[in-house]
């Protein structure tokens, strides 16, 4: 049973020590969604810490559900990155969408209202069916849960290479706009403060999404299809909503999403940061269907959740606000000052651990890096040594080549489908290097930028890593912007492999040091590992989203030609 | 041969969540229908196909579900009706 | 004048249509709350864009039972002006305020796309500073925009002068592959019979700045203004 | 009263495209099912509400349809069945 919820002997030993005894079921869904990678970092941590964070325009950097970056006149912008690779996998269409879902609530349990959406898709080459049926199902699933939010999405990225088969990528990114003052965190805080469980109903849906995304894709996956969550963009946009005015209405300390192991790591992180107790009862949460145990209702990640800690004796005035909205609210536990992580079912207690070890006690794992001898050599090959193919003696027939081939082709049938100018506001949309977005109510802009290159990254991680960094830099900068700060998603093979331990470790010191050149701290991100299928790992892909400030409207430049006659200079080295 | 036409319901599994379901349900609540509970959205395909007995024709469809009609992660499917067309 | 722009459940180009008013055009918008019975005084009814109830069974069709649209649906029917942008269309349908229904888009994927429409009336309050036959710029994005009726409502529509925006090429014809939804008749916007309620497909709202591309919805925002003028005057 | 389940079809009225329909068809055919004819989609909504008799639970649920259900102007609808929950 240990194994099957994916806990290691050494981590399982680690548990009953900090327990002083054997765990309950219950504890054991826990924790392994707790110490599953996808909410402990448990492989990137270390090479993490390494990374540029602070610049003085930096609000709030990693450690929060998003980065918030200053921008000038008491505005500021928040942004993070988030990946659905896994769950995109099995079920296209409601993988990507709930995708979305939880990117924009990373970002409105800030303060910020979201303004734009951005993604960076990968998948195996078109000529496969089953590829041809990802891809629409993921691009429909992310338009229509942006569309119908109303956040325009206003830029990305597709990519097809083999290396994705079986194992596309589907990573989203939120960018939101609120005032300094108001940011809120999600750190638990005030004993006595209730804790409520606000909007959707929970259910049954996606129980262990948080240890299934950090598996190996295998045909085994394919029978775990159940658990995949459906999304409710409706609820989602009155949950927006209810959420921003709780936030400017002063009842309420903490919020934050119920995201990857549902209420479990929501509650354990927000008391883990406030260094405070709780307590849970969790026949007080509003399920969706009867009978329903204490180890799926902590477990569940059924979507259009918040978990927010209230003032005490506000509790009427939140559920208000949520019924304005015809959403839910129920007190479902407390903060304590006991040093407890305590679950109940009424009066019997089904989990209990000591603190917020259950946060820091999560096992950290450094390996030793090897790179792959056959990527070595790849790279020490001459690029003179490929032979030319007779065809490529006329230049037009090789431009047509690389004209049509899918990735390099126009991606119009993509984004035409994503509402790019809901709000009114997007300057530059789908189609331009950057995208550019006024933020109304001043004379500045911004700029967004979501990129990059798996294979440059597979051949030279560290070069492909500065690449990355750089390329959306120059994308931002075009614009007329000064590039800011970045998000990123690690997208890489299993971690314990020593080749793909290497990528990861020298891609993210590549991506340190162009963020400490170019002045760019990085103000959060995620870290998707386990890309694998039957193939082997997908080439290492760390995708940057970049943001930009432009000062004034007047600096908004165009790309593309603009006049004949005009002279055309090529800048650079 | 001969020509069949068939009736098939597709709903959201149980368990799944449907947002469509809960958006009727409560549209209902507000215009006065009070007692309801458990409203499901589902779709209805009919399909006209040949097949040599009513049997061999209920056994294409099932494939048909089974390979596009409904999503198997999310859907079941029971055929509601096969008929001479 | 006073423009009241509804907000239902899911509506997402409210904030678009209320900057249209104040900041575009210079005059008084209020917000009027899906729940309440009360228009406010308004000269004017906006039901804004967006995914009313998510658009979960018909687009537009839980929206038109909201309580504030007995109160819109009289004010229509006393003459008062009610523009339908998007989703605002769908449910302007559904309550009976336009003829027709905008089922699903023929290619069934939500088309996101500046389109070309051609101004085929200026004798509406909607249309007066238009030239007739213009061809606009004005972007679309929907998924559920195909109009359809049945022949008799088509004939009158054109017969009476109720198609005001069709869609079509830069040219000006209206052609298949102009129409980015599969409507009947490339038809994008029609007029009730009385002329008082506008409904139309693409977002007028978000072609007012030059900064964002085109701005072939001023004149619509300024021949409402001018009608209202018109009528005060009177 | 009694709990009764009952299922509606909601189609496309004849005349009117069905694309969902025709995109089915061409999937359907591109799978090898050749002799498909006349694919309609619509929707099948299932509720359960409480009702003296199966025949009041009928009109209740006719006249949902024709309230909300169902848009005079492009469907038609048909009450496939009334049962005890
Ligand atoms: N690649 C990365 N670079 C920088 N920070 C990261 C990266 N991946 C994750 N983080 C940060 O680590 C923290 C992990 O928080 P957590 O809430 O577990 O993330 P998530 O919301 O993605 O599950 C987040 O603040 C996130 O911004």
């Amino acid at each position: 049973m240990v194994a099957e919820h994916g806990i290691t002997e050494f981590e399982y030993e680690r548990l009953i020590a900090m327990l002083g005894r054997t765990p309950t079921f219950t504890e054991l869904g826990v924790v392994s969604a707790l110490w599953s990678e996808h909410c402990s970092y448990k492989h990137s941590r270390p090479m993490l810490k390494t990374l540029p964070t602070k610049a003085p325009w930096v609000l709030q950097g990693p450690g929060e559900n998003a980065g918030v970056i200053s921008v000038g006149d008491g505005w500021a912008v928040a942004f993070k990155i988030e990946s659905h690779n896994h769950p995109s996998a099995v079920e296209p269409y409601q993988g990507a969408a709930t995708g979305v879902g939880g990117i924009l609530r990373d970002v409105f349990t800030m303060g910020a209202r979201p303004i734009a959406l951005l993604n960076s898709l990968r998948f195996g080459p078109l000529t496969s069916s089953r590829v041809r049926w990802l891809f629409a199902g993921v691009v429909k699933g992310i338009g229509d849960y942006g569309n119908c939010v109303g956040v325009p999405t206003v830029g990305g990225e597709v990519v097809f290479d083999p290396s994705y088969e079986g194992n596309p990528l589907v990573n989203a990114m939120c960018v939101g706009l609120m005032r300094e003052d108001e940011l809120i965190t999600a750190v638990a805080s005030g004993v006595g403060n209730p804790i409520m469980a606000v909007g959707a109903r929970t259910g049954r849906d996606g129980i262990h999404g948080a240890s299934f995304a950090s598996e190996d894709l295998s045909a085994s996956s394919e029978a775990k299809r159940p658990m995949v969550q459906v999304g409710d963009p409706f609820t989602e946009k009155l949950l927006l909503e209810a959420s921003l005015e709780l936030i400017r209405s002063g009842h309420i300390v903490a919020i934050q999403d119920m995201g990857a192991a549902g209420l479990t790591s929501s509650s354990a992180e927000m008391a883990e940061r406030g260094d405070v107790g709780v307590t849970i009862d969790v026949t007080k949460v509003p399920v969706r269907e009867q009978g329903m145990t204490p180890y799926e209702i902590l477990l569940s990640e059924s979507q259009e959740r918040m978990l927010v800690v209230a003032k005490l004796g506000h509790e009427e005035d939140v559920r208000a606000i949520l019924a304005k909205w015809d959403l839910e609210a129920a007190v479902i536990g407390e903060v304590i000052a006991e040093p407890v992580y305590r679950v109940t079912e009424g009066e019997r207690v089904v989990a209990e651990f000591p603190g917020s070890r259950l946060v820091t006690e999560c096992p950290q794992y450094v390996l030793e890096p090897k790179e792959s001898e056959s990527l070595k050599a790849a790279r020490g090959r001459s690029a003179h040594a490929v032979v030319a193919l007779d065809d490529e003696r006329d230049h037009a027939w090789t431009l047509e080549r690389l004209l049509s081939s899918p990735t390099i082709a126009s991606k119009k049938w993509v984004w035409q489908q994503y509402d790019s100018t809901v709000r009114t506001s997007t300057m530059r949309g789908p189609g331009s290097d950057a995208a550019v977005v006024k933020l109304r109510g001043t004379d500045k802009a911004i700029a967004l930028c979501i990129d990059g290159n798996g294979r440059h990254v597979a051949l030279s991680p560290r070069n492909g890593g500065r690449a990355a960094v750089s390329e959306a830099a120059r994308n931002v900068a075009c614009t007329g912007a000064r590039p800011m700060a970045i998000t990123n998603n690690l997208n890489f093979g299993n971690p314990k492999k020593p080749e793909v331990y290497f990528q990861l470790s020298e891609a993210i010191a590549g991506m340190g040091e162009a963020c400490t050149v170019l002045e760019t701290p990085v103000t959060g991100g995620n870290v998707s590992l386990y890309n694998e299928n039957p193939q082997g790992a997908i080439h290492p892909t760390p995708t940057i989203g970049m943001v930009g400030l432009i000062e004034s409207l007047s600096h908004v430049t165009p790309s593309g030609f603009q006049t004949v006659g005009d002279d055309i200079v090529l800048l650079g080295d | 041969m001969t020509r069949f036409r068939c009736a098939i319901h597709i709903v959201p599994r149980r368990g799944i969540l449907d947002p469509q379901g809960k958006a009727v349900a409560d549209a209902l609540h507000s215009l006065g229908f009070a007692d309801l509970s458990d409203v499901r959205v589902g779709r209805h395909v009919i399909v006209e196909t040949e097949a040599a007995t009513a049997d061999a024709a209920r056994a294409r469809i099932t494939a048909m579900c089974e390979k596009l009609l409904a999503n198997p992660v999310t859907e079941d499917f029971e055929i509601a009706s096969v008929e001479h067309a | 004048m006073k423009a009241g722009i509804v907000r239902f459940p899911g509506s997402n180009c409210d904030e678009d249509a209320y900057h249209a008013i104040a900041d575009h055009l210079g005059q008084e918008a209020v917000y009027l709350w899906h729940k309440d019975h009360d228009l406010q005084n308004v000269d004017l009814v906006i039901l804004p864009g967006g995914f009313s109830y998510g658009d979960y069974l018909r687009a537009g069709a839980i929206a038109r039972f909201s309580p504030i649209m007995r109160e819109v649906i009289a004010f229509a029917k006393r003459g008062g002006p009610v523009l339908g942008i998007c989703n605002g269309f769908q449910i302007a349908c559904e309550a009976g305020l336009l003829p027709g229904a905008l089922l699903r888009n023929a290619s069934l994927r939500f088309v996101s796309a500046p389109a070309h429409l051609r101004v085929e009336s200026i004798a509406t309050r909607y249309t007066s500073q238009y030239h007739l036959n213009q061809v606009i710029s004005i972007p679309v994005a929907h998924g559920d925009g195909r109009y359809t009726a049945d022949a008799d409502t088509l004939a009158r529509l054109e017969g009476e002068g109720q198609v005001v925006f069709r869609y079509v090429n830069g040219d000006g014809e209206a052609t298949a592959a102009a129409n980015p939804n599969g409507s009947l008749r490339n038809i994008a916007g029609i007029v009730s019979a009385e002329g008082n309620v506008l409904g139309m497909m693409p977002h007028p709202e978000r072609a007012l700045d030059t900064t964002l591309g085109s701005t072939d919805g001023v004149p619509l925002f300024a021949s409402i203004l001018e009608s209202m003028l018109a009528e005060v005057k009177a």
